[in-house]
């Protein structure tokens, strides 16, 4: 048992990996065969980690495997597995959540013909994911970083004869690789100021020297940063991920809203020890800025999936702006139990669209309650938990964030109050208006219940999204930034927010309790949406995302674009016309104007010749 | 073994000719053609089977060694070749054709002497029989009117390069009292100091018009153009191969034999005359369609590359003109070969009589195609190891003048021109746009093997270059340099 | 004959005289005779790759010497080491794919094989020679029948002009390097002279050479070597080329050929002359920005795709040019590595872009839509290609680019980091533009129905993609390879500032060196 | 009077050569040119025996027989041409004579 125990992450690590070419070697004919082994993987690897989990709990320090990847001069560059409380968190979200989402995708998509390509990028993807979750270096997780990347565009991308989709994919990868680029020179930054890329020599050595980035500190860390901006989407990068709704739902609810987009926040409070303080601060504030402007875009969007996309855009400008406030562990925290509570509010969005055949607006909804009630309840469990409302778990991870806020900041603190305030309002008026209410269309009122292996992995997550605050998640990932943590009791645990901040806790259910009130007023039982009329202006640039994506596509028509075409035509006229076509006219030119010296006439031929003569001799005898 | 065996041969097989014309039928005038190459070739394993002694004769006019051999058995290899080109073309001749061949010979008996001359008397004599039976050959389609152009304009700029020459002459004699090579070279060492007398110098000028012409380098080669496109092409092509060798020898001979002291001076001069020439033939070849007249540039050109071999003052540069002009000699004839058979039955020369050649005559278009690729200096064929060798000679003298380095420059840039016409011959065999006739070409056996043997030629002076560099290496032992280069990497070498 | 490397060479040369025997009727037997000889050639290559050659043997190894030119000291002499021994395995595979990837060619079948053939055996002798002689004899013999190639089996309207401005350009290159490499062998005592490469580096490496010959030479072969590579602003030949170009001559030149440039620069220019190296090395540090950022902006602009292939592909020489101007251990081995990779990259595109083009009948990227339904097979490798293009880890790239980038970061961290944006953003937005407006989006509606590719077809595409992965997933195969003779590149290119005190010290004496 | 030296037998022939040389260049007419020709080849003659006559050696002397030999057979040649040429073109013009240029 001892010998197999080192390889054992090897294989959770691997067994995605496998499955992925497997169905895309061998089962692509197959449906059922390709959903079964990438379903079959993922199942196995997440009783793996659960083993890892309990076997490593306890450890203290548990030592690197690596293997050598590619080792040059002074750069060795590892892929390998690091366990620790951080990693083996993710490790159960990613295959535990993933699981959930595996089986219930087969329920959601068993119809598609594409069926295998589906589930071999999802398993390519869990491979990726697990690699950055695991990953001992910034090297490697760079690489999986960018598989990750690569598995989203698939997954966005699966359904590509849609323009829509085809072109939210295009635009989620290369939005990510503009984090990348700064990520990529932040990691090259650091190799040649620090010496290593590995996080665990790092971290000795930021211990024995905090100043070893020297001057350029600040800057190492914010372009770090700009890889979690991408793939956590942040703003200014944040355009991508609402866009990215054009994927299958299970895929938006594991990797958009779970997972993938957690990278960000994971490799955050994974390097922690990297960041100082002013560059901390600065990832607070764009954070904090991140959660309210999603927050607010969310109020005034109708689809389903959207509002859940600008809802986990706002949770993780929460989470970003928990580790830019000191709080990591808080961070984690809520990425956990949003990993839970939002991977069951996009399945219960899925369920729905699904009874209502891929009908995503949510005023065309409504009255689903007798209709699906597993889905009803458990989505409601969702929306308790996302606002805030104890003693579900999301009012745990965020009062956490709030307390760390409330200590470091009170500017951003006053933000994330309001923020948690917009979040309870927008979700109720989700849930309102799309479960509650008349039926406002005819696929509403003939919706039904989706079939059992949707309607399971629902109930789990539900359980999970109830029960997740109060588990001891929270110490268990204390354990990495405060070692002298200690263990509480449950009962401890359930009142523990008013124990050590209890403003924050305060604050907190108060803002979600406004949220829902208003909420309430507005969409009990409305059939249209009251706030335009009221907000005029206001609403339409909400509806419109602040025209960021316009923006966007201006500045870039302004930069990249112009400089495209500048060098095109540089290319086309200066360089291929002006100067090869022109060397080139100016050569035979040359050559139609000399030839005009052979004028055939026997008599300038003899003059040329007797010239000729004359100019050599003068050359010769008088000019040396 | 007699001095002048090998030439004496020739001038009775010439006159063999002559006579066995009277009792040869019309319908037979052919053999003679092959009788006369058949008495080429076997004089020319003659040469190797009983190689002439080395030494000199006639007063010290004339002299055998590893140099005029080299060039008397590279000039047989010419006029066999002319003489199957000759062969193809007959038909082409209305009257005389036995003639045409027996002046071939003749004409190789005057560049056979030319490679042996060590008198300015031989080296008059020599040009000027090669010269004379150059009018006659130039303009023997009397009934075209391009083939007499050719020969006038032939005669009445040849007649006025032979007279700068002898002019030359002259002073050459009048200020040092010898026409003897060895004896001006001995008297330039130790004598008098005539060798400053711009007398002498303008003497050793007007001799270098001469030779120039023949070569047809700048500022002498303007007739080149317009006498290739006249003469008839087995003609052209002894002019482009046989006069150009016999200007070259010559030229080399009376440079480094007679006035090795005066030339090393000169360097200048040669250079600026090569890039000249090198830039000339290039860039008026750009624009020409028809395939002699583009040939005439490319000789042009040719010159000029040879002119580097000159320029670089040593050894390996003389032993590189004599490995390039090798080279030179397939390609050229092959191409000439290929043209007079084209040609058989059409009017015109121009570029667009190729078209299609590779469905025509696959041997045809392969070997010009090969002619091309070798003029233009690519590997793996003989051009490219001749400019090699030549652009290494430069260089290596590059450490001497800087001059050298742009000469490199501008020989650079001529390869790359030339390659855009080169090219566009291979162009028009292969994918000209008129869709001409593509009745498939008959080629006679005889001329089937010139050209596989061309085709040969160019290849193995391409690939196996080894044996053939030694023989040059030789070959140009005796000419004397004492270029600075080599004194300065002496010097080096012993400090 | 006791090389293995003989035999890789010769493989396909032999195969050119037999197809040259073959009477041109028998069109199976000539494919197949190519087919044969190039298989045989990659077999062999592999074995060596993985079994003969030896990781950590510091020197030149498998060598083979015949005497060739003996007044000249030129000898046909082959040999492997970690700079080569990838890029000669490369070569062997893209020429195997290479003529798979021909059977679309149904005018004048024998030249085309005959051709390709010489043109393999050239690319394969020139990286394998170890005399400065063969090694650019082999290197012309392998651009002739590139420029014929392109000339008579290209396609599109500017095809006569992309045959002649590639000629010109690469001529050009060809030559102003030649002229380099003579004056290098000058440089040698009249005695000692050699073309024998290992022999010029020891006898520089013993006595460097003079500042003024390294300032002459230095440039001539960059540039010239450059101009092969399509340096910037020497590039506009690579993309109007391929795009020209038959789709196996477009991959034996881009992937293969064009390497050749950045392997005689990395073998011969940078450690024979140190000094002038590094004074150079930032003019080629710019230039490479040329490459990497406005080459991919142009390559955002193209509507054909053989055009934005082309582009992106004269893209990725930036990476190799900033890995040698780098100067670094590092560097130098990315620089390498990213060779290999492009090369089976470069090759794999213009394979799926024949096969496209070989199927609609267009390359405008406008004018396609949807395709991946159609083609899955095809389109999946066009994706694969497209990401790889864009530096996605897994595929060999990635670790080569990423090594460039580390090494090139202390010495240039400006032009790294705009190296940073051509890699990450800029290909990905020209790939996945390609991608997406090819494969994905609704079916175009003047799209008449085409047909993946069938098994056998597939395998020329596998086996690149293949190695791609390969190489992707364990770059030490190569790295590891490289790793020793990149060392002992830089330890000479890096020496100057000890030749420069010699040079004081000896100017001291020199005078009186005169004098004596 | 001073007495006739090598210079003004040099300097006779040095002016023949150049009417030689001035004939060639302005007369159209190609028997006038030709002639002129001869006369710069009799130029050289002339100096050539000159020099010959004041170094005291007779190898000028035998080069002149050459020179006089060779130019015989070169008129007889060349003149035979622009007959042929007349007969075929009525003209011995040299302007008439550029069908072949460029």
């Amino acid at each position: 048992m001892n010998d197999l125990l080192p390889n054992l992450p090897w294989s959770v690590l691997f067994l995605p990996l496998l499955s992925a070419v497997a169905i895309a070697l061998f089962t692509k004919k197959n449906r059922g065969l390709s959903a079964g082994i990438s379903i079959g993987a993922i199942v196995i690897s997440f009783l793996l980690s659960a083993f890892l989990f309990f076997q490593y709990r306890d450890a203290k320090q548990i030592p690197d495997t690596v293997l050598s990847w590619v080792s040059v001069g002074n750069l060795s560059v590892d892929i390998g597995i690091k366990l620790d409380s951080l990693s083996l968190l993710m490790l159960l979200i990613v295959t535990g959540v993933g699981s959930a989402i595996h089986i219930y995708s087969w329920g959601y998509m068993h119809e598609d013909r594409a069926v295998s390509r589906y589930f071999a990028s999802l398993s390519l993807f869990t491979f990726s994911m697990l690699g950055i979750v695991l990953a001992t270096n910034f090297f490697q997780m760079f690489i999986f970083w960018e598989l990750v990347g690569v598995s989203s565009y698939l997954l966005i991308g699966f359904w590509y004869e849609r323009a829509s989709a085809a072109d939210a994919a295009k635009k989620a990868f290369i939005t990510n690789r503009l984090g990348d680029f700064g990520f990529l020179i932040g990691i090259i930054m650091v190799w040649a100021l620090a010496g290593s890329l590995s996080f665990g020599t790092l971290q000795e050595s930021f211990k024995a020297n905090p100043q070893i980035l020297g001057a350029s500190a600040t800057l190492a860390g914010l372009l770090i940063f700009c890889g979690a901006m991408g793939k956590s989407a942040q703003f200014p990068l944040h355009v991508w991920l609402p866009d990215a709704m054009e994927g299958p739902t299970p895929v938006s609810a594991l990797i958009h809203a779970a997972t993938m987009v957690a990278a960000g926040v994971y490799m955050l409070c994974r390097v922690f020890f990297l960041f100082n303080l002013p560059a901390l601060e600065i990832i607070s504030w764009i954070g904090g800025f991140t959660a309210l402007l999603a927050a607010v875009i969310a109020v005034q969007q109708n689809d389903i999936k959207r509002i859940l996309a600008y809802s986990t855009l706002s949770q993780l400008g929460y989470m970003v702006m928990a580790v830019g406030v000191g709080g990591p562990a808080a961070a984690m925290f809520h990425l956990t139990t949003h990993a839970f509570f939002k991977a069951l509010l996009f399945l219960g969005a899925g369920s729905v669209i699904h009874a209502l055949h891929h009908e995503q607006d949510i005023w065309k909804m409504g009255a689903l309650k007798k209709k699906m009630p597993v889905t009803f309840w458990t989505f409601l469990i969702g929306t308790l938990a996302l606002a805030g409302i104890p003693p579900f778990s999301g009012f745990y991870s965020k009062d956490a964030v709030l307390a760390a806020a409330f200590e470091h900041n009170a500017i951003l603190f006053i933000v994330a109050t309001l923020v948690a305030a917009l979040t309870a309002f927008y979700m109720f008026r989700l849930f309102f208006v799309a479960f509650l209410g008349a039926p406002k269309s005819d696929a509403s009122d003939h919706a039904h219940e989706s079939p059992k292996i949707m309607t399971m992995p629902l109930q789990i997550l539900a359980v999970l999204a109830v029960i997740g605050g109060l588990i001891g998640i929270d110490t268990f990932i204390g354990k990495t930034f405060q070692p002298e943590a200690h263990a509480v009791h449950f009962a401890e645990r359930f009142l523990a927010p008013f124990g050590h901040a209890p403003m924050a806790a305060l604050f907190g259910i108060l803002a979600s309790v406004i949220g829902f009130s208003i909420a309430w007023s507005l969409y009990a039982n409305a059939s249209c949406d009251p706030l335009p009329e009221k907000l005029g202006v206001l609403s339409r640039a909400m509806r419109n995302k602040f025209y960021f994506d316009e923006i966007y596509s201006g500045l870039i028509a302004i930069t990249h674009e112009a400089a495209s075409r500048l060098a095109d035509f540089i290319d086309r006229w200066i360089v291929a016309g002006l100067m090869v076509r022109g060397a080139h006219g100016t050569t035979e030119l040359f050559g139609r104007a000399l030839r005009l010296v052979q004028t055939g006439n026997l008599q300038i031929y003899a003059f040329l010749f007797v010239a000729g003569v004359a100019v050599v001799l003068y050359f010769v005898l008088f000019r040396s | 073994m007699n001095l002048i065996t090998l030439e004496i041969a020739v001038v009775i097989l010439a006159l063999a000719v002559l006579l066995g014309d009277l009792w040869t039928p019309v319908a037979h005038k052919r053999s003679l053609g092959y009788a006369a190459a058949g008495g080429l070739i076997i004089i020319f394993s003659y040469s190797f089977f009983a190689a002439p002694a080395f030494g000199s004769g006639f007063n010290d006019m004339l002299v055998v060694d590893g140099l005029s051999l080299f060039f008397k058995r590279f000039f047989l290899v010419a006029a066999i070749i002319v003489i199957f080109i000759a062969l193809e073309f007959a038909d082409r001749i209305e009257t005389g054709i036995s003639e045409f061949y027996s002046l071939i010979l003749f004409a190789l008996t005057g560049m056979m002497f030319a490679a042996s001359a060590n008198d300015f008397v031989l080296v008059f004599v020599s040009l000027e029989l090669v010269s004379v039976t150059f009018y006659v050959l130039n303009s023997f389609q009397r009934n075209r009117l391009a083939s007499l152009e050719a020969g006038i304009k032939y005669l009445i700029l040849s007649a006025l390069s032979a007279a700068f020459l002898v002019f030359g002459i002259a002073f050459i004699f009048g200020t040092s009292g010898t026409t003897n090579f060895s004896a001006i070279h001995g008297l330039l060492e130790t004598g008098p100091d005539f060798g400053k007398n711009s007398a002498f110098l303008l003497g050793i000028l007007f001799v270098i018009v001469g030779l120039g012409f023949k070569i047809a380098t700048f500022p002498f080669q303007i007739w080149a153009p317009d006498v290739y496109q006249g003469s008839p092409a087995p003609a052209t092509a002894f002019l482009a191969i046989g006069s150009k060798a016999a200007g070259i020898v010559l030229l080399l001979r009376v440079l480094f034999i007679a006035v090795p002291q005066v030339a090393l001076h000169w360097n200048t001069l040669l250079i600026v005359l090569a890039a000249i020439t090198i830039l000339y033939g290039n860039l008026c070849a750009i624009p020409q369609r028809n395939l002699k007249r583009l040939l005439g540039y490319s000789s042009i050109a040719n010159a000029g590359y040879l002119l580097l071999g000159f320029a670089a003052l040593n050894q390996t540069g003389f032993a590189a003109i004599l490995y390039y002009l090798c080279g030179y000699l397939f390609a050229v004839l092959a191409a000439f070969m290929v043209i007079s058979i084209v040609t058989c039955g059409r009017d015109s020369e121009d570029v667009t009589v190729l078209a299609g050649l590779n469905q025509r005559s696959p041997l045809l278009a392969t070997v010009l195609t090969l002619a091309m690729i070798s003029l233009a200096g690519i590997p793996p064929l003989a051009g490219f190891f001749g400019k090699f060798l030549l652009l290494k000679a430069v260089v290596e003298q590059g450490a001497t003048n800087s001059a050298y380095y742009w000469l490199v420059g501008i020989t650079l840039i001529g390869v790359v021109i030339s390659l855009y016409y080169y090219f566009g011959i291979i162009r028009a065999i292969y994918w000209s746009k008129e869709p001409a006739d593509l009745s498939p070409v008959i080629v006679s056996w005889p001329a089937r093997a010139v050209l596989i043997v061309c085709a040969a030629g160019m290849l193995y002076l391409g690939l196996l270059p080894d044996r053939a560099v030694q023989q040059t290496q030789l070959a140009v032992q005796v000419l004397k340099v004492n270029s600075p280069a080599v004194q300065i990497q002496k010097e080096a070498r012993h400090p | 004959m006791n090389s293995i490397l003989t035999y890789i060479i010769l493989a396909p040369l032999i195969g050119a005289l037999v197809v040259l025997l073959v009477p041109r009727n028998f069109r199976f037997i000539i494919r197949g005779i190519a087919q044969a000889a190039t298989l045989i050639s990659m077999v062999l290559a592999i074995k060596m790759f993985f079994f003969d050659f030896t990781t950590n043997f510091p020197r030149e190894q498998l060598t083979e010497k015949i005497q060739w030119v003996a007044s000249l000291g030129i000898n046909y002499h082959v040999g492997v080491d970690g700079l080569n021994v990838g890029l000669i395995l490369m070569g062997a595979i893209v020429a195997f794919a290479a003529v798979c990837v021909s059977h679309n060619i149904k005018t004048y079948e024998k030249e085309f094989y005959i051709l390709l053939l010489v043109m393999t055996g050239g690319i394969l002798g020139a990286f394998a020679s170890l005399d400065l002689f063969f090694f650019y004899f082999f290197h012309e013999l392998a651009l002739v029948p590139t420029f014929i190639m392109i000339g008579v089996w290209g396609r599109g309207e500017n095809k006569n002009y992309a045959t002649f401005q590639i000629t010109l350009y690469l001529s050009i290159g060809a030559l102003l390097a030649l002229v380099g490499l003579i004056a290098l062998y000058l440089q040698l005592p009249l005695g000692n002279r050699t073309f024998n490469i290992i022999e010029l580096t020891k006898y520089f490496k013993a006595q460097p050479m003079n500042l003024a010959a390294q300032q002459f030479i230095f440039p001539l072969l960059l540039f010239g070597f450059g101009i092969l590579v399509s340096l910037w602003p020497f590039h506009t030949w690579a993309p109007l080329g391929y795009g020209s170009a038959p789709s196996a001559t477009a991959m034996l030149h881009a992937g293969v050929l064009k390497k050749f440039g950045l392997y005689g620069l990395i073998r011969i220019a940078l450690p024979l002359m140190p000094d002038a190296s590094q004074s150079w090395l930032h003019v080629l540090a710019v230039l490479c920005l040329g490459n990497i950022v406005y080459c991919g902006f142009v390559a955002m602009r193209q509507r054909d795709l053989n055009l934005l292939i082309g582009n992106s592909s004269v893209a990725h020489m930036g990476f190799c040019f900033l890995g040698i101007a780098s100067l670094t251990l590092i560097g130098i081995t990315g620089a390498v590595t990213v060779m290999v990779a492009h090369g089976l990259l470069a090759a794999l595109t213009f394979a799926l872009s024949g096969y496209i083009y070989q199927q609609t009948g267009t390359l405008d990227i406008r004018q396609m839509g949807g395709l991946l339904r159609q083609i899955p097979f095809i389109g999946a490798a066009l994706v694969m290609a497209a990401m790889a293009g864009c530096g996605l880890p897994g595929f060999a790239n990635f670790p080569g680019e990423a090594l460039v980038l580390f090494g090139a970061w202390k010495a240039f961290p400006l032009v790294t980091a705009l190296a940073v944006w051509g890699a990450l953003v800029i290909g990905a937005v020209y790939m996945l533009r390609a991608v997406r407006n090819i494969l994905h989006g609704p079916m175009a509606a003047n799209q008449t129905p085409i047909a993946d590719a069938s098994l056998l077809r597939k395998l020329p595409y596998a086996l690149l993609l293949a190695t791609l992965l390969l190489f992707g997933f364990v770059p030490s195969l190569l790295t590891d390879k490289i790793k020793p003779s990149a060392q002992s590149i830089v330890e000479m290119a890096t020496r100057p500032l000890k030749i420069q005190k010699m040079e004081k010290d000896s100017s001291a004496t020199a005078p009186r060196a005169a004098v004596k | 009077m001073t007495p006739v030296g090598l210079e003004h037998f040099l300097v006779v022939s040095g002016v023949l050569f150049c009417l030689g040389l001035w004939g060639v260049i302005v007369r159209r007419n190609l028997l006038i040119m030709y002639m002129s020709l001869e006369l710069m080849l009799n130029a050289a003659n002339l100096a050539l025996v000159s020099f010959s006559r004041f170094n005291n050696r007779l190898d000028g002397q035998i080069m002149v027989f050459f020179i006089i030999t060779v130019a015989a057979a070169e008129v007889a040649v060349g003149l035979a041409l622009i007959v042929a040429l007349y007969r075929k073109k009525q003209t011995a013009h040299v302007e008439d004579l550029a069908t072949m240029k460029l």
